[in-house]
């Protein structure tokens, strides 16, 4: 594989740019395989690539039934945090987050990390005492993150209008350390590493089918036929309750449409990235302009890729209400992605009734922050049959036990 | 140089001339003039820059599809970024300034990017810009964010000075367009006597045909239009928008229309813009076609225009792009623009026609005419450097090395053939197929977006269902409109057939290819397009996205159809294997102040008031949002700070009396003869055996066993029951009751009925309490017998019907009166007037909580936060032993919740008196696996207790209630530890006398 | 009996409606078996109404009764006289399955008059008021809350909202009621 | 924006005056049940792609719960019927079968 660096493209534009190489190779499946993935997006991806960074199993395919990338993890609004409540919570989110930071440099591929700042506001005395719990919390964790006062918010983001008149702002829980990445640039960077590696991205190979022998998988049937496989794992979000059908069994998980939006670009406006929960929206801007603008999902099951007008309106109204500057700019594109809501609203990283089959979902709104740890944490598990410390609270008998992870609890929501 | 000519204009009115700025510089155009016509009519071709490479940019288009011509709008509270001039309306006075360059708009340093072009392919910044890891975030990113962006963004502090709305309708038949195919259709419905709604997005009807000089039923197609508008106009059943645009089509039906009602007339006191939100029967597209730009190199200088835009400048408005025109196309439609320049007086030097002959009629009339027409050429390259001066022709069948000639010229207008407007038929999953001979993609009738029963809901006619002939155009849209009769007639003008060009010449080198533009706004060329398929984006989606064609404000209504034809030449496929990417609301942007609609500033969201809510506030109360409720957090008096007005308020409260408003509780009634029943299930405590007269506190949970809400419950029948929710609680425990009577226990016989708001809730608090209440006169008997601790009564008290309860939150002697809303006021200031003598002071709901707190009362929300059951408190006295069932037991026979290593509520006491933080984690030795440290218990609230004169806390502990006595350390402020006693949390009066005298 | 105030005391506002609070009104939430002979006499006695066909609100000589639900009316009744009038239903329907209980103050009711009416009501409730016949009762959303809506008479039309919410009801007709607004859907 | 009728009021309205509740026709296990059941109950859910039935309350409008028939993957919506029903009825059924020939029946 071509390094790329500025020096590589100087060269290229010496010769009309033809020699590079295509990042990823596009093969026809082989036979077998020693772990099938299902899902190429940023979770199947990033465990296919720690498969066989950490455990050296290069035997790897990623089927796809689309393009790659093209689920939620090229369709979501880049947040990226740890600050979460939970210590499985807290564990996993800040070793992807600490993964981000140097992932640009481990792919060889710019994914634009860009730790601006993400910062969760305070509109309630409940979610004040919320986020200082979480602060609390995270300083044991290893969590670097505070709770800033008004005049600091107005400070970092002088858009705002602090002063309510509705929900005056109170504070904010404010991690330096979280940001952005260019979400379509995290899938691609990882498929070019993994094929680098041997392994073999599928793409337009929709898996229709989980054979198994003896309680144990055996093959996976896709619309390219059918092909073996000692290990399975199961990365497909919002589809994975059609995933666990087919292998057997039934998942607390449900499907709906979550939307977002893009403004038309504008020159910068705002530097850091807003989570305002009382009034349901946030916003960041990308380094091309547009605001990049999240609200709240759809409550019925849903696989269209499209959700409801009213969830538009809802987050508009509170962004307009939030950042008054924003009433005269135009929302230049809308759309819609199915997250996989679980029981908990926390994501599945378990074993599954099947032998030697694994499944890695209910990332729901927030996964895409999480894309590194998790394939981190998946990888070990499929790699050795059993989750490690980081994947361990996530198993999918938490629900039966009643030992949720539950994120919500301190104000928060789970973006 | 463009011009005003000094005739026609079907648009304009040449005697209302108006002035207006560019830039700072005066100029002036008529009524009837977009800005864009006015700026060429002033001979301002230079609009703006692009937003990579910050080339100059001229306007292309006329309309909608517009991707070069933005600008900012107005100024201040009425400033807008990024407006198209050709769909802004001139208007005296209006002010425009161009966008993206530094320091002036002829003179921009950014457009160095254009010069390094070759170092910044598509994709660049993934392939570069990665070492040293630090740059991305200091150096690099923002040197990309500041080079991007296009407008520039409002002041900080801007406010909107304008108001917008919504509005819903319903209808029929929605027509999308207002060309002579949506007339038609419109019509046609209208006529069956169908509820019909006309949005067509500029100010005119009629759209393409009487610009071609369309003849439609004998008369020119401008005079058709008006007469059928005028039907129209006198129908009931119909209501017709102009300025309105079919933004966005939603599930079912819904389609959404952006009205802009006053952006002409700034100023105006009406709403800027309205959307409409109409649910129709059918949704008819007839949203035309648009035309295709042709690639060849240096297609992007300003003087490179649509023909059909052209001819629309000439037509409409009298606007001449150049003296000197070259006209270069792959059909005939476009020799309708070389014939309309020439009729109006514009040199045509040539048309460039890439076809190896030309044998139309259309070309023909051109011959006629004089003008030369050059077959089977094609541009080369267009010369100029802000604006173009000159093309180069080659052969079009060759790589171009060849110069065949150089013509001087100041304009081109270029046509690649025609699309169709699918977009509205495509945002809810109607699906295209492609049309070979006209190279487009078309709406597939057999694949139409879905409504609700299942069926199709969209259709298209006309130019936007593939029609291009307007014979076919008419008759489309009236059929599909099922109108009865004859289809409106015209004269057909027979076209021979187009060649697809999707690059001139065929086999143009990297060096033109690499000046090709296909995007102008994201300055997204062919060779970046070729470069994406080289690397292995092959997915349309992923060309789209690595080299960002189509993303831009116009989302590529010009280029996108050209881009995915390169794409597929450059991977030996088909254009339909290839496939378009997806067509997303809104059609053009939309502004998010019509999206947030009136919801702004008092009616941003409801807020709850209750019936006192006037009075707290004339108070200088400081509010607490509870749900959409606010509630007094508590009163300052003076400069009092709200720390010391809770304290005040408590001792107040304490030694003589106070009042609480406490009307936000949830009031519910539940009666019927299987009332008992129902309550049993509800609660975790026996409630059928409450007798008459008593009240008694429960507990509810879900059906995981979490604590979910808690409150008095009062007999008042034997087959009533009154049930308080936490104030955030009422409607959704209304709800969660409500489903499980409709759908679980059907067969039951309860009904339940929200009073929450029927009642003001006023809680005089206090050992002064009950002589405020005899001073305000009772005909009940409100002694410690006569009206007994956990007691209530129905009587009057200050003449005003009234509920008493007696509970207490706060340990107090405690009544807690339930009088109608209407009389919540009167009531208030009776107790007001009364407990004068005491000092009677309203406390907010920070001393209230102090107050429950110093008794060890716990408070949902702060002891429980969704994952406590009620063991973890300590309240299994609450949680019946009796009952086979209620809900939320099955849950917590789970093996987590009868873990013996749940945390549990304990009293904390730190050694020194000082507040402890709530919220803090008590840390033990030691890291889990992850690193994190390992914590023995959580504090879940904690406040300063003015009764106690120190700090006082609950937590939940592991262990907690076996370690009474125990030191235990927890978090402080910035890193400090505390330490604290594990103590009962019944900090005060343990006994219960105070409550109960 | 000490004053009883409604949530916006003579509120009024003229713009593209006439727009009025019409003051405190007895209100009577009725549940039980709508067709049950003894409640349709029960509620005949209250009002002088019958039992309201679904989505319909009848007049009777003493009140109206507005049909809610498939187990419920709203009973409407002169204010002072509410109570009295819950204790007849409980009287009267002592043996059957039925729950009365006032609501008078728990509820804002407004007037909405003009020509532009519905023009109106249509920027706020996602109702198709094309048909919408005198006696038609619709319960729905005003704009973030709920209300019900009947039309009284030719131009003349009521809302019930809850009574916390009333000021913001008030808030948002007068906003889309203001002059300029004008739409010219309903004709 | 779905389009829904209540069959308690017969309004057909827009989803905002509607809430959803989630899958209808759950069993409901209580104390005593055994874990497997109880799991499902609460967690184990069929989100299927294709045929569902769910609950619906009429928030803004009677108030009444109804259950609809709803494909997730088109939206269509086969029809809405009585809350108090432990399984779609026939004439729902027909309907999805006429609609969807490969429907297995409800299970
Ligand atoms: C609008 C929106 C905003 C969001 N915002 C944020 C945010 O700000 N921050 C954040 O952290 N997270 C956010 N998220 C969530 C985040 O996008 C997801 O959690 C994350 O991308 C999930 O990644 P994934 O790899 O698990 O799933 P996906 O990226 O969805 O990948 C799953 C892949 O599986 C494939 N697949 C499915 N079925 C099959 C089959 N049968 N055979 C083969 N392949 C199959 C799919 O085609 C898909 O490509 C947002 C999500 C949405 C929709
Ligand atoms: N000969 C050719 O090559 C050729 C090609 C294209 C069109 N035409 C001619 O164009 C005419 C086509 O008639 P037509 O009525 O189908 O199309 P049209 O282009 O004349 O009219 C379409 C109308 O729809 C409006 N519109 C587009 N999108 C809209 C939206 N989202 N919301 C509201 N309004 C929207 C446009 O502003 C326009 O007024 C005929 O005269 C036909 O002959 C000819
Ligand atoms: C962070 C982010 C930024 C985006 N910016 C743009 C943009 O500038 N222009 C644009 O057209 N779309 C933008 N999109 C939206 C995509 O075009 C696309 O709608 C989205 O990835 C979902 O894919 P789909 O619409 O093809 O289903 C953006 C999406 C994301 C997630
Ligand atoms: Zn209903």
């Amino acid at each position: 594989m071509r390094r790329y660096s500025v020096f590589a493209i100087a060269r290229e534009a010496m010769r009309q740019h033809n020699g590079w190489d295509r990042a990823w190779a596009s093969p026809e499946p082989k036979s077998h395989y020693d772990v099938i993935i299902v899902g190429a997006g940023g979770h199947g991806l990033a465990t296919a690539y720690y498969l066989g960074k950490n455990f050296g199993i290069k035997n790897v395919a990623i089927i796809e039934k689309g393009w790659l990338g093209g689920g939620n993890t090229g369709r979501n609004t880049t947040i990226i945090r740890s600050n979460y409540l939970q210590d499985p919570s807290a564990a996993i989110y800040e070793k992807a987050r600490s993964l981000y930071e140097t992932l640009s440099q481990d792919l060889n591929y710019n994914i634009m990390f860009s730790p601006r700042g993400v910062m969760m506001l305070a509109q309630t005395e409940s979610e004040i005492r919320g986020y200082r719990r979480t602060e609390y919390a995270n300083t044991l964790q290893g969590v670097e993150t505070r709770f800033i006062g008004p005049n600091e918010v107005k400070r970092l983001v002088p858009i705002m209008n602090i002063h309510g008149p509705r929900y005056p702002v109170l504070g904010a829980l404010w991690q330096p350390r979280a940001g952005t990445a260019r979400h379509d640039a995290v899938a691609w960077g990882y498929a070019r590493a993994c094929s680098d590696m041997g392994m073999d991205v599928i793409q337009n190979c929709e898996v229709t089918g989980i054979e198994s022998v003896g309680g144990q998988v055996s093959a996976v049937v896709t619309t390219k036929g059918t092909i073996g496989t000692k290990k399975l794992a199961m990365v497909v979000a919002g589809h994975s309750g059609h995933l666990a059908n087919m292998a057997g069994f039934r998942l607390p998980v449900e499907s709906v449409a979550l939307q977002a939006m893009v403004s038309e670009p504008i020159k910068p406006a705002i530097d850091v990235v807003v989570m305002a929960n009382t009034v349901h929206g946030y916003l960041s801007q990308s380094d091309k302009g547009e605001m990049v603008i999240g609200g709240g999902a759809d409550h019925f099951n849903n696989y269209t890729q499209r959700g409801s007008w009213m969830h538009i309106e809802e987050t508009t109204r509170a962004l307009v209400e939030t950042f008054p500057m924003l009433s005269r700019l135009k929302m230049l594109r809308q759309w819609g992605g199915i997250v996989d809501m679980t029981g908990d609203r926390s994501p599945i990283i378990s074993k599954t009734p099947l032998g030697n089959t694994f499944i890695n979902c209910g990332w729901g709104t927030g996964g895409f922050k999480s894309i590194p740890g998790s394939g981190w944490a998946m990888a070990e598990l499929v790699a050795k049959g059993e989750p490690g410390p980081l994947a361990q609270a996530f198993s999918l008998d938490r629900f039966r036990e009643g030992r949720f992870i539950d994120e919500s609890v301190a104000a928060g929501v789970a973006h | 140089m463009s011009h005003r000519l000094s005739t026609g204009g079907r648009l304009i009115d040449r005697s209302r001339s108006l002035e207006f700025t560019f830039n700072g510089k005066s100029m002036s155009g008529y009524e009837g003039d977009t800005l864009s016509a006015a700026m060429l009519g002033a001979g301002q071709v230079l609009a703006g820059r692009s937003f990579k490479y910050h080339r100059p940019r001229g306007v292309v288009a006329s309309g909608a599809e517009e991707p070069n011509a933005l600008v900012g709008l107005g100024e201040g509270q009425r400033y807008e970024p990024n407006q198209r001039t050709t769909t802004t309306e001139l208007f005296s006075g209006l002010k425009a300034t161009s966008q993206n360059h530094w320091p002036s708009l002829e003179f921009d340093v950014g457009a160095i990017n254009s010069k390094l072009s070759r170092f910044l392919p598509a994709g660049f910044y993934y392939k570069m810009l990665i070492h040293p890891r630090a740059f991305w975030k200091h150096v690099y990113e923002p040197i990309v964010r500041h080079s991007a962006g296009l407008g520039r963004a409002p002041d900080a502090e801007t406010r909107d000075a304008d108001r917008y709305e919504h509005f819903y309708a319903f209808c029929d038949v929605l027509v999308a367009g207002g060309g002579v195919a949506g007339l038609t259709a419109a019509r046609a419905a209208a006529r069956a006597g169908k509820r019909v709604i006309v949005m067509e997005q500029t100010a005119h009807f009629g759209g393409r045909a009487p610009v071609d000089g369309e003849v439609i039923d004998g008369m020119p197609a401008s005079e058709w239009v008006d007469g059928v508008l005028a039907e129209l106009h006198g129908l009931e059943n119909v209501t017709v928008l102009e300025r309105t645009m079919v933004a966005g089509v939603h599930d079912h039906g819904y389609i959404l229309g952006y009205q802009r009602v006053a952006d002409h007339q700034p100023g105006a006191d009406k709403p800027r813009h309205r959307l409409w939100r109409v649910r129709v029967g059918q949704l008819i597209t007839a949203t035309g076609a648009i035309e295709r730009p042709l690639s060849f190199a240096g297609n992007d200088l300003p003087g490179v225009m649509l023909a059909s835009a052209v001819r629309d400048y000439v037509v409409n408005w009298a606007v001449a792009p150049g003296k000197r025109v070259v006209v270069v196309t792959n059909n005939d439609d476009a020799y309708r623009t070389a014939l309309a320049l020439h009729q109006a007086g514009v040199t045509v030097t040539a048309v460039i026609d890439a076809r190896f002959e030309a044998t139309g009629d259309l070309p023909a009339q051109a011959r006629a005419v004089g003008i030369r027409v050059a077959e089977g050429m094609a541009i080369r390259q267009v010369l100029g450097s802000k604006r173009v001066s000159a093309v180069a022709l080659c052969r079009f069948d060759s790589d171009g090395g060849a110069v065949a000639e150089t013509l001087e010229c100041d304009a081109i207008a270029m046509s690649g053939g025609w699309s169709p407007v699918v977009h509205l038929w495509s945002h809810c999953g109607g699906k295209l197929t492609w049309d070979d001979a006209r190279a487009f993609f078309r709406p597939d009738p057999a694949r139409p977006p879905l409504g609700h029963d299942g069926q199709g809901f969209v259709a298209a006619v006309g130019s936007a269902n593939g029609m291009m002939d307007i014979v076919e155009v008419l008759s489309d849209a009236h059929q599909t409109a099922q109108g009865t009769g004859e289809a409106p007639q015209a004269e057909p003008v027979p076209e021979a057939e187009m060649l697809p060009v999707w690059m001139m010449p065929k086999q143009a080198s990297y060096e033109l290819r690499a000046k090709m533009w296909l995007d102008p706004q994201n300055d997204v060329k062919v060779s970046d397009v070729q470069l994406a398929a080289q690397e292995g984006y092959a997915s349309v989606e992923h060309t789209k996205r690595y080299t960002t064609l189509g993303m831009a404000t116009d989302q590529g209504k010009l280029s996108n159809i050209n881009g995915l034809a390169i794409l597929s030449d450059a991977l030996g496929q088909a254009i339909p294997q290839t496939g378009t990417t997806t067509f997303r609301p809104p059609y053009t942007p939309i502004s998010l102040g019509v999206i947030a609609g009136e919801a702004a500033g008092p009616v941003f969201q409801p807020l709850r008031r209750t019936p006192m809510h006037a009075w707290h506030e004339a108070q200088g109360v400081y509010w607490e949002p509870v749900g959409l409720w606010r509630r007094p957090y508590c009163y300052p008096q003076g400069e009092e700070s709200h720390a010391d007005a809770v304290i005040r308020e408590i001792n107040q409260t304490r030694t003589s009396v106070g009042l609480l408003d406490a009307s936000t509780l949830g009031k519910l009634l539940i009666k019927g003869p299987d009332a008992g029943k129902l309550v049993d299930m509800l609660y975790t405590n026996m409630m059928s055996n409450l007798k008459v007269g008593k009240c008694r506190y429960g507990l509810m949970c879900n059906e995981n066993g979490f604590l979910s809400d808690d409150g008095v419950v009062a007999r008042l029948s034997e087959d009533s029951f009154l049930c308080h929710t936490t104030s955030g609680g009422a409607d959704r425990i209304h709800a969660w009751i409500e489903d499980w009577l409709q759908c679980e226990w059907w067969d039951w016989q309860a009904h339940v009925v929200n009073l929450t708001e029927q009642f003001a809730q006023i809680a005089v608090v206090g050992p002064n309490a009950r002589k405020v209440l005899e001073k305000m006169g009772s005909d009940m008997d409100l002694s410690r017998e006569g009206l007994a601790f956990m007691e209530w009564r129905d009587g009057k008290i200050a003449d005003i019907r009234a509920r008493v309860f007696r509970i207490s939150f706060s340990g107090e002697l405690s009544y807690e009166v339930a009088v109608p809303a209407s009389q919540g006021q009167a009531f208030w200031d009776a107790a007001l007037k009364a407990g004068a003598e005491f000092g009677i002071a309203p406390y907010g709901t920070e001393a209230l909580h102090v107050m429950r707190a110093e008794k060890g009362f716990i408070m949902i929300g702060d002891e429980t936060d969704g994952t406590v059951i009620p063991q973890d408190l300590n309240l299994n006295w609450a949680i019946s032993k009796k009952k086979d069932d209620f809900l939320g037991k099955r849950g917590m026979e789970r093996v987590h919740m009868v873990s013996p290593d749940r945390w549990k509520l304990v009293g904390i006491e730190t050694l020194d008196g000082s507040v402890i933080e709530d919220g803090s984690l008590a840390p033990l030795p030691g890291v889990n696996e992850n690193g994190q440290r390992r914590t023995q218990g959580r504090i879940t609230s904690s406040y300063y207790s003015p009764t106690l004169g120190k700090g006082i806390a609950m937590a939940l502990v592991h262990n907690g209630p076996e370690r009474m006595g125990e030191e235990i350390a927890f978090q402080g402020k910035d890193g400090a530890t505390i330490m604290a006693r594990i103590v009962d949390p019944v900090f005060y009066d343990k006994a219960g006398e105070k409550q109960n005298v | 009996m000490s004053e009883a105030v409604s949530a916006l005391p003579h509120a009024q506002y003229s713009g593209l409606v006439d727009l009025a609070e019409a003051g405190l009104t007895g209100m009577i939430t009725l549940r039980g078996d709508l067709a049950s002979p003894v409640l349709a006499e029960a509620v005949r006695a209250a009002t002088g109404a019958s039992v309201p066909e679904v989505r319909r609100i009848e007049a009777g000589e003493s009140g109206q009764a507005a049909w809610m639900s498939p187990d419920e009316l709203l009973l409407i009744v002169p204010y002072e006289g509410a109570a009295g009038v819950v204790e007849a239903l409980e009287t009267a329907l002592a043996g059957e399955f039925a729950t009365a209980a006032e609501v008078s103050d728990a509820r804002a009711f407004f007037r909405i008059t003009g020509p532009q009416a519905r023009d109106v009501l249509a920027k706020v409730c996602p109702v198709d008021f094309s048909d919408f016949a005198v006696g038609e009762l619709r319960r729905t959303r005003a704009a973030q809350v709920a209300a019900a809506v009947w039309r009284e008479e030719g131009d003349v039309w009521s809302l019930v909202c809850f009574r916390s919410v009333a000021q913001y009801v008030w808030d948002l007709l007068a906003t889309v009621s203001k002059p300029g607004g004008e739409v010219g859907f309903y004709r | 924006m779905l389009l829904l009728t209540c069959p308690c009021c017969g309004v057909t309205a827009e989803e905002t005056e509607f809430h959803n509740a989630g899958e209808a026709h759950l069993k409901r296990y209580g104390p005593g049940s055994d874990d497997a059941d109880y799991e499902a109950y609460m967690f184990a859910r069929k989100n299927p792609r294709g045929v569902h039935f769910e609950r619906w309350r009429h928030a803004f409008g009677c108030g009444k719960f109804f259950h609809a028939a709803r494909c997730t993957m088109t939206l269509e919506v086969f029809g809405t019927y009585s809350a108090q029903t432990l399984a779609p009825p026939a004439e729902i059924a027909a309907k999805i079968k006429a609609r969807r020939p490969e429907w297995e029946g409800y299970k």
